[in-house]
């Protein structure tokens, strides 16, 4: 059983490319999940849902998720993105379920009922957290139950918290920590770049006690994902595989070693 | 305006223009919190920030 | 196992009432399938997404799904509501699972493929039909393994054709046509009215074998319902109840008798 | 502009503003559909059209 991450910059360019190709591995057991923060801020430029920004008192600015934003990004992500996706494996014959991690429910998170701000005048307020969760459990009974018959999973990064609030969660947290609640044999990890670059070389394999040395030497995105990779290795997943999503058929050339592998 | 801070007693210096949930660091060392009910303003320790968010 | 529907003049009054009802039987198997045309209205309009209308040769107007108008009603429909709701009952502790009619697929729908219009000058076009669907067919295996695992369904009144295109269904036709399906006890249709109403009193029961007379005396809405209702009884439902969704404890009361039967 | 009737032969009339899809029904009782690609124009008698739609 492989789980497959797909970004929202992957989907937007080359989105019937990814389900034709996992739509043609579904009888391998394919959980994937996908992000889509391209398009949840496209959407909210249309219905003039303005990004809201914060800085914490260390002079950190950081985007904010209020309810309006929240709400959007349910739609976007669970929605059209997310069925996009199950009607196009549908029409290549794969037989598959859109859900979000509220499903089930599936992912279930925490989140910061209040934060410290720096406001415009330059005091510091509390105010309520909004609406971006940390996944605290993955419940895998459902993923389990529809993967045991025949489905292939589709999953919104979006998660619930005790009292029921919908969440904005980083797809590729969900993708890790899916992955090793499953015990997938591989995380395959589709993104915009050919593998983990360094010296604008694409590195080929990395071991997990090599990670520590390589964070220091990869750009900021990458180096959240070869940490989490390496956690995701010890909790039990064999391989992380960090690949193009845009080339011919992503999956095959991910599987036959183009790209970087963690193990 | 000048309110009773909840924790040593003496007087905290409250800006007229403050909004609820404005944080004002008080001399003996706490971090007091602004609530508004209506007009009235009380202070509180600041509570329930969890600092070690991780992500 | 019951089959409810609910639609989106109640849902926008009474969404907590429903959510809680369902709650507390979900025990007994329930299968919601929810509607939502305020919601996609209110979203259109907000998303300057106007609403079109066609007239037919015969002179009947009627509202047209156009490619951007059925991007919003996946979005509000399989997004927003359906999630909405599967929060909230899992913040009542049930487990659920909020899916759309393409998902597995469970609602394969035939679109329009052209449809004639009279244009504006007054003359007759032939266009492109629009993303408005009939349901031809349920497959229940979807539904069937999430019932028998214990899952409370949450469904959205979107369906799919044999290309994978995501179409608008009328979430009554899907109630009926999925309570059929699965052979369900009771169909349970939660409305804004107390059930059929004849001289402004509410008719109890109806028997199937009287709905052509009774199809007269009532709206145009409900007589849709009422000869629907009767199909389905046809296809082995063994009673439909049409009741106010707006009472306190909507299902208890219409279990109960508050409404009208049809059987 | 003048086109001739794909089932009959004769010609038929078709308005300087004629727009693609448009029907136009001839003398012979075929109802012709109006194709365009760029600025020729080709009638085509109407097909796919589901009358029994029932909802
Ligand atoms: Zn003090
Ligand atoms: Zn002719």
């Amino acid at each position: 059983m492989i789980v497959v991450k797909v970004g929202g910059e992957v989907l937007a360019r080359n989105l019937d490319g990814i389900v034709e190709s996992v739509g043609r591995r579904a009888d391998r057991g394919i959980v994937l999940v996908h992000g889509g923060g391209i398009i949840v801020t496209e959407l909210c430029k249309r219905m003039g849902v303005e990004p809201k920004f914060v800085t914490s008192p260390e002079g950190l600015r950081s985007r904010y998720t209020d309810r309006d934003e929240i709400e959007v990004y349910v739609m976007a992500m669970a929605g059209k993105i997310n069925k996009r996706i199950v009607s196009g494996l549908l029409s290549r014959g794969v037989k598959s379920v859109g859900i979000s991690g509220a499903d089930g429910p599936t992912a279930i998170a925490e989140r910061k009922e209040r934060i410290v701000i720096v406001d415009e005048r330059g005091r510091k307020r509390v105010i309520d957290g909004g609406y971006t969760g940390r996944i605290v459990e993955i419940r895998t009974e459902l993923i389990d139950l529809l993967l045991s018959n025949g489905f292939t999973v589709v999953i919104a990064p979006v998660a619930v918290d005790g009292k029921g609030n919908l969440l904005n969660v980083d797809a590729d947290q969900m993708a890790f920590k899916l992955s090793s609640a499953v015990r997938a044999d591989k995380l395959v990890m589709l993104t915009d770049v050919p593998g983990v670059l360094i010296n604008n070389r694409v590195i080929e394999r990395i071991r997990t006690n090599e990670v520590n040395e390589m964070i220091k030497r990869v750009g900021f995105g990458m180096n959240r994902k070869l940490m989490s990779a390496a956690n995701a290795i010890e909790q039990g997943v064999k391989e992380v595989i960090i690949s193009s999503g845009l080339v011919e058929d992503p999956l095959a050339h991910a599987l036959a070693g183009g790209g970087t592998i963690i193990s | 305006m000048r309110v009773k801070c909840p924790i040593c007693g003496e007087p905290v210096e409250v800006p007229d223009d403050v909004l609820p949930g404005e944080l004002i660091d008080h001399e003996c060392g706490v971090t007091l919190e602004v609530l508004m009910d209506g007009n009235s303003i009380r202070l509180k320790p600041l509570e329930g920030i969890k600092e070690d968010w991780g992500e």
